[in-house]
């Protein structure tokens, strides 16, 4: 019998990995941007988990925006890689510090 | 008829229409000159219409404006705020006549500011709804910080912030106080905050809370430093707006926020707003005495003068709760509001004194000058005339507050009167003494000789003041007449204890 | 017959029309058209104030009391603008108006080179105009009014030559100094309103008699019941030293001489420095209330007396002299008025505007014909150049040095007399100060005519060196030539033109004979009324009036009376030294050196107002502003906090670090911390 | 039957859990997207067991589909140089690690995993006798319309930004443009010009050889 808490140790352990996948890959963008998708992924199964077992369509409705508001931010992420690609011949995020206070 | 918001809006909507159409300079020019005007002759019929016997508030108009805070578009005049609308439109006119030649350069834009700000600053003297007040209170820095930043001297920059952050600093513990009185009672009208009940320890809150709003804007001492700086690299009509109206609404918000909300605070603080009044009058009158600067010299002049603005609205209160005198206070906040009206005649038609001398020497030194009189005998007529009326020379308007002040002041205390009428002297002393310098005396330099005479522009414009400066000083029973009812009820609020 | 409002607006207005015809459309009517018309307004206020005079005195008129209009109504309090004309009022007008058309037409002729010829007309109209909404006021407000519109006029008179650096800090001095006295007039009446809450003469007065208003008490510092009336009084008699230079407000009087000669007669000598004492005259109602007040008066005006006119033994400059005379005699004035005295102090006000407006204009005469010279060591002999003003002068002089029978011998014994009679605290001192100075009046009087009209020439005719100057001397004619020597003149010194010895003449005759007809009613007679009012053990003119039998009787009684004899020593001492031996002087100056010092010095006053009011201020000034507001204010506060703050953010900056992986740690971190601490809450609570 | 489902899920959650590893370690960014597309596929599959029969198909069409083909087109369009991009892979091993074993502990505490042993209630689509879309698109279509549309903007101005954020326009390419070449005007390419007629000046000095 699957539980909530299956499902919720699964979201957690998503979630832990994409953490992990910011700090090791801490210079390419484009695994960060991945990273970024993991986690939200993670999130995703937790808000369908809890819809399910309390039986509350919102859930699925929060989840539905996350994914249209992931795809919008891909496609701007990838377009300001891009850019960023062109501008500077790297994605190294080390070497970009313009924001330096 | 919706005279308050024509007044309000025509300006504005005027501003826009300034900056659509005023590419060419003199396109600008005239409209704004027409907008202007006509913004003051609807202002009139304010003055005619009101009613000394009708209700507190007149042209009253009312329009939700966000209804989830019980916040409305709320507008009403009583004599005190027509006196002061009145001598807005007055003096927009006045320094869209008088920035015609001096400003050259982003012509529209000026002009725009200059009418805007003339709407904006109608619309705080018209507000009675605490967040509409705020919202024009706040506003009217907008353009006065571009006027200053844009057209300003070399120091603007740091002028403009230093006015801006002082002025924003003191309107967002007032903002606080504004919020708080909301939570007590539900809504942001005016008269339900002054019929709110609010403990000693309340009011005295609020009362710092509005103390720090209004006294930066008066300024009082020692939060007065703004002034100087901002009028020594504002443009002539800058100066003279700041100092001839902008002043005035810190006054205007004692009046109207300080006193009825906050009685019993009032009342115990007055001590302290009385003893900076003082420190302005004599403190200051020494410090403008040695500025090498004239605009320096006459934003020092004006905060001193303000001094008796606040003397005149604190010392009501122990004549009204201590010594039970309410006719001796009705007589100090008449002064104190005099005394706002002739200021803004008196330090307007200063500044204009300098912008006229600055448009031809372009420096405000006073050891640039010498001997004005020579090349400019009859701008020399009217820079002593309005000399004379800032030392408070009666006959001029600038006599009327300070006398009546000082008057009122002796009824409760001869110290407090002795005190403030040391400006007798200093004013004289700092006033004819620049006019000794800068006027009299041989001919400074080979620039100073060479000096035209007034046109006709700077003609109608100290012309116009110096007809207002000297009405207000033979017969200023109109104005005190227009007042009384309002001043009446304030005085009768004042009576009652709150806590 | 009721004198009609029409008619004193029309005296009031008059002169101002003249004055502002001639002044904002000069270059319009041009020199005639401005001095015509000043002239005939002050001609019509003139002749219409003898009208008035007349009908108050013979004519049976009653005093005249009623507002024009409402200054300002608030509650219970208010100021209205009116007149008030009794027969104080009326000899004040009379005398105003009178002097001022002589100093008009005096005019015509002073100033006939000069640029500013129609500002002079206006300025001088304008000051009728002020000095009769003084006199004629009926309340405390437009007493002020009037008393600070003189005051603005006097002080662009004196800097009328506003090109001299001397007369633009003469006038500036006598403004400020003015002011301090104003200073105090204002505190009095603001006083006057809180002890009768009301600012209307007539309400006033009737409210002294209420005994309960002597004995008020206000508490200035907590705990110090102080009288009112003393404090009032005092006040009030502040705002009279100013106008009228009492020690120690005197300075400004002397240098005010910066300004041209007719206004020395019309405003420095005859009218404007008198206001004072017309207001205290006026006041008396309130003065009597108050023993402690008048003694000051007393004291204040006594010391003026003598210590001013000892200056003017040692001044050179023939202004100065009758400058310091003119203080010496307000002195005494005042203490006419110290005694209670007041229609003493009034009768000389009134003569000596005569005697001392004439010795003025003769001075001036004078000064025309030297071209501009104004020092006495280079005179001498001009008697037989300018007959009429040598004839004059020594009218007025011998009026002003309390010659029997002549003006100023009516009015200066009657108050000697009184201040003798007089018991009130400090009369001895006084008396003893009236008494010197009548030989110190003498002695300076008669020296003057001496260095003047007798004696050698000191100054040397037909100095060719500056013959080619002529030709554009009007610019700056009433001016020191520069370059001029002393006592070296390009034409001999002539008699004036008639305008200006009509005024002389017509000065002289009641200088010599107004003293005569008039001590019998005004001094002793009830000519004043209910206008001045004396307590009944105060009134020490009433204790003279008995043994006064008529002024011959006064006249005779006079030569054997001590003052005569003052005087009469007075006048040999000046001419043994000055017209005889003229070397003695010299003499006498090195013998008396320390003492000369103190007088040439005029006791250092101006140097110790200069020192602490003027250069203290300034240094006071200087040091509140770069202290106070640049130092403490925006240095330590308004830029200290913007400092702190940058420095706070300079620390914080490096957080900033701008690397995408640090801001995405801080995050991770604090989701952790986060988490750990919900984990400790409901772990904790549980 | 329910143990087969538990038995999925854990097959599928392995894979899922593999699939993330491998994302984050492989050194290809090709790898690693195409192993995001696996993670992705898994999940899905586990959301099937939830129920959520739209939301995993829809994951499947607009991740799979879409945003990760994207990432493969991006990958693959710019030439990285990935040396320097692996520099600190293993320095951030351990840290990185640490903090996620910290943060997955914290997290399965809060969780509760032995608390929250619930058997799923019924379904609640099935019992209003709804399909799940039918379930999820009452929602969607009442009460959350006014969001619904936002997201829909939000969308619309996601691509539109996206494409002035790439758009640029390169200097020096030679193409043609019909729109310039009809817009000619003759004015603008021919300056016709009136001069004064001067007649040379008879000048004797200058023909004077």
């Amino acid at each position: 019998m699957i539980t909530l808490a299956h499902y919720l140790t699964l979201g957690a352990i998503l979630f832990c990995i994409a953490v992990a996948g910011v700090f090791i890959n801490r210079k390419n963008v484009i695994v960060l941007l991945m990273a970024i998708e993991l986690m939200l992924l993670a999130v995703n199964t937790n808000f369908i988990a809890f819809s399910r077992w309390l039986g509350d369509p919102s859930g699925q409705v929060f989840v539905f925006f996350i994914l249209t508001v992931a795809a919008a931010e891909a496609a701007i992420g990838l377009a300001i890689l891009v850019v960023l690609f062109r501008n500077r011949a790297t994605i190294n995020v080390t070497e970009i510090d313009s924001m330096k206070g | 008829m919706h005279l308050l918001s024509l007044l309000i809006w025509l300006p504005i909507l005027g501003a826009v229409a300034v900056l659509a159409f005023g590419r060419q300079a003199n396109t600008a020019r005239w409209l704004s000159l027409a907008v202007a005007l006509a913004t003051f002759a609807l202002s009139i019929p304010l003055w005619t219409g009101y009613v000394p016997a009708g209700p507190a508030m007149q042209f009253v108009e009312q329009l939700a404006w966000i209804p989830a805070l019980k916040a409305n578009y709320a507008l009403g005049v009583d004599g005190i705020a027509i006196a002061l609308i009145v001598l807005t439109t007055f003096t927009s006119v006045l320094v869209v006549i008088g920035s015609w030649g001096p400003i050259d350069n982003r012509v529209s834009q000026y002009m725009a500011s200059m009418l805007a700000l003339e709407g904006l600053l109608v619309g705080v003297f018209a507000a009675t709804d605490a967040l509409l007040f705020y919202v024009f209170f706040e506003g009217m820095l907008i353009p006065m910080f571009i006027i200053i930043g844009i057209w300003g001297g070399p120091r603007r920059v740091y002028a403009t912030l230093k006015f801006f952050i002082y002025t924003f600093l003191g309107s967002i513990f007032m903002l606080v106080g504004l919020i708080y009185l909301h939570m007590k009672t539900g809504e942001f009208s005016l008269a339900a905050f002054a019929h709110a009940p609010l403990s000693t320890r309340e009011q005295a809150w609020l009362f710092f809370a509005f103390l720090a709003g209004f006294a930066i804007k008066v300024p009082m001492w020692p939060v007065h430093t703004w002034l100087p700086d901002a009028h020594v690299e504002a443009p002539t009509g800058g100066s003279v707006i700041l100092a001839a109206i902008m002043l005035k609404v810190g006054g205007y918000g004692f009046i109207r926020f300080s006193l009825p909300i906050t009685p019993d605070a009032s009342q115990e603080y007055a001590w302290l707003v009385i003893a900076l009044s003082l420190i302005a009058v004599i403190y200051i009158g020494y410090v403008a005495l040695v500025q090498e600067d004239m605009k320096k010299l006459i934003a020092y002049s004006s905060v001193a003068h303000m001094g008796f603005v606040t003397l005149g609205i604190f010392i009501a209160l122990a004549l009204v709760r201590v010594d039970g005198n309410p006719d001796g206070a009705r007589l100090g906040i008449q002064g104190a509001m005099v005394q706002m009206i002739s200021h803004g005649f008196v330090s307007g038609a200063l500044f204009s004194c300098i912008g006229v001398m600055y448009d031809r020497l372009h420096t405000r030194m006073i050891k640039d000058y010498g001997g004005v009189a020579n090349s400019m005998p009859w701008f020399a007529a009217f820079a002593v005339l309005f000399a004379m009326a800032n030392c408070g020379l009666p006959g001029t308007s600038g006599f009327v507050g300070e006398f009546m002040v000082i008057l009122s002041a002796f009824q409760t205390s001869p110290l407090v009167a002795l005190l403030a009428a040391f400006t007798l002297i200093i004013s004289a002393a700092y006033t004819l003494w620049l006019v000794k310098r800068v006027i009299f005396g041989e001919v400074g330099n080979d620039k100073v000789a060479k000096m035209k005479d007034l046109d006709a522009r700077e003609w109608i414009v100290l012309g116009a003041f110096a007809l207002g400066v000297l009405a207000v000083g033979i017969y200023p029973k109109p104005l005190t007449d227009l007042m009384e009812p309002a001043v009446l009820q304030i005085v009768q609020q004042l009576g009652l204890a709150k806590a | 017959m009721a004198l009609s409002k029409t008619l004193l607006l029309a005296i009031v207005l008059a002169p101002l029309f003249g004055a502002v015809v001639a002044g904002l459309f000069r270059n319009q009517v041009g020199r005639v058209g401005a001095a015509g018309v000043t002239i005939a307004g002050v001609a019509l206020s003139c002749v219409l104030s003898f009208y008035v005079l007349y009908q108050l005195a013979w004519g049976g008129a009653a005093t005249f009391n009623e507002n024009l209009y409402t200054w300002f109504q608030v509650g219970h309090y208010s100021a209205h603008v009116g007149f008030m004309v009794d027969r104080l009022t009326a000899m004040m007008m009379v005398v105003v108006t009178f002097v001022s058309l002589m100093v008009h037409i005096y005019t015509i002729g002073y100033m006939a080179e000069d640029d500013g010829f129609q500002r002079f007309f206006s300025y001088i109209a304008l000051f009728t105009f002020s000095m009769l909404m003084l006199v004629m006021s009926n309340n405390f407000l437009q007493l002020f009014f009037g008393w600070e519109a003189v005051g603005l006029v006097s002080y662009l008179l004196i800097g009328f030559w506003f090109k001299r650096p001397s007369a633009i800090f003469a006038n500036l001095k006598a403004f400020l100094v003015n002011r301090v006295g104003d200073f105090g007039f204002i505190l009095g009446i603001a006083g006057v309103l809180l002890w009768f809450g009301s600012l209307d003469y007539a309400q006033v007065f009737a409210a002294t008699t209420d005994p309960a208003a002597a004995t008020r008490t206000v508490e200035i510092f907590a705990g110090h019941p102080w009288s009112v009336a003393t404090i009032v009084c005092i006040c009030l008699f502040i705002g009279a030293m100013g106008k009228s230079a009492q020690v120690p407000l005197h300075v400004w009087l002397p240098d005010s001489m910066e300004g041209p000669t007719p206004i020395s007669a019309l405003i420095h000598a005859a009218t404007m420095v008198t206001a004072g004492i017309f207001m205290v005259a006026r006041m008396s109602p309130l003065f009597e209330l108050s023993e402690t007040a008048l003694t000051f008066v007393l004291v204040i005006g006594a010391t003026t007396a003598l210590f001013t006119g000892l200056i003017g033994v040692v001044q050179n400059d023939i202004k100065r002299v009758v400058a310091y005379s003119t203080l010496s005699q307000l002195g005494y004035m005042t203490v006419a008025l110290g005694v209670s005295a007041y229609a003493g102090g009034v009768y000389h006000l009134m003569t000596h505007a005569f005697f001392k407006a004439l010795l003025f204009l003769g001075a001036g005469s004078v000064i025309v014909a030297m071209h501009h010279e104004q020092d006495m060591r280079y005179m001498g002999g001009l008697r037989k150049y300018m007959p009429i003003t040598w004839i004059t002068m020594w009218l007025g002089s011998l009026a002003l040095a309390g010659t029997p029978g002549f003006a100023g011998f009516y009015s200066k014994d009657a108050i000697i007399e009184a201040v003798g009679e007089s018991h009130r605290a400090g009369a001895s001192y006084a008396y003893f100060c009236v008494m010197a100075g009548v030989f110190v009046t003498a002695l300076y009087s008669f020296r003057l005519l001496y260095m003047t009209f007798h004696g050698k020439e000191r100054f040397v005719v037909g100095h060719g060196k500056h013959a080619a100057h002529q030709g554009n001397d009007d610019e700056h004619a009433p001016q020191e030539e520069v370059g001029h020597e002393p006592g070296h003149l390009d034409h001999p010194p002539h008699e004036s033109p008639w305008v200006i010895t009509l005024p002389l003449v017509l000065l002289a005759i009641p200088s010599v004979l107004v003293g005569w007809t008039t001590i019998g009613p005004m001094l002793f007679g009830d000519w004043f009324g209910a206008a001045i009012r004396v307590s009944e053990h105060n009134d020490v003119l009433r204790e003279l009036g008995h043994e006064f039998h008529g002024p011959l009787a006064m006249l005779l009684h006079g030569f054997t009376q001590a003052p005569f004899w003052l005087a009469f020593a007075g006048f040999a001492v000046a001419t043994w030294i000055w017209l005889f031996n003229p070397g003695i002087a010299d003499k006498a100056k090195q013998a008396l050196r320390p003492l000369y010092n103190v007088l040439a010095n005029k006791y250092w006053v101006d140097e110790l107002y200069q020192a602490v009011f003027a250069r203290g201020g300034v240094a006071l000034g200087r040091g509140l502003w770069k202290g106070g507001d640049v130092g403490v204010i925006d240095g330590a506060l308004v830029n200290g906090s913007t400092a702190a703050v940058a420095r706070f953010a300079q620390v914080v900056r490096w957080l900033q670090s701008g690397y995408l992986y640090h801001y995405a740690f801080a995050m991770i971190l604090g989701l952790i911390a986060l988490l750990g601490g919900v984990w400790w809450v409901t772990h904790a609570t549980l | 039957m329910a143990d087969f489902q538990l038995w999925c899920f854990y097959a599928f959650a392995a894979i899922t859990v593999g699939a993330a590893l491998a994302v984050i370690s492989v050194r290809n960014p090709v790898h690693a997207a195409l192993c995001l597309v696996l993670t992705f596929f898994s999940t899905a599959c586990t959301w099937l067991l939830a129920d959520a029969e739209f939301l995993a198909i829809a994951l499947v069409l607009v991740y799979v589909g879409a945003v990760m083909v994207l990432f493969l087109f991006v990958v693959m369009m710019l030439d990285l140089d990935l040396d320097p991009l692996r520099e600190g892979f293993v320095r951030g091993l351990p840290f990185g690690l640490v903090v996620a074993v910290v943060m997955l502990l914290e997290m399965l505490a809060l969780i509760g995993v032995r608390a929250m042993q619930i058997a799923p209630p019924p379904e609640a689509a099935a019992a209003a006798g709804q399909s799940n879309i039918e379930w999820l698109a009452t929602a969607l279509f009442t009460e959350f319309l006014l969001p619904f549309e936002v997201a829909a903007l939000i969308l619309t101005v996601g691509i539109v930004a996206a494409i002035p954020l790439t758009l640029r326009r390169r200097a020096g390419v030679k193409a043609q443009d019909v729109g310039r070449q009809v817009r000619t005007n003759p004015r603008d390419r021919v300056r016709v010009v009136k001069m004064a007629a001067v007649k040379p000046a008879a000048n004797p000095e200058s023909t004077t050889p």
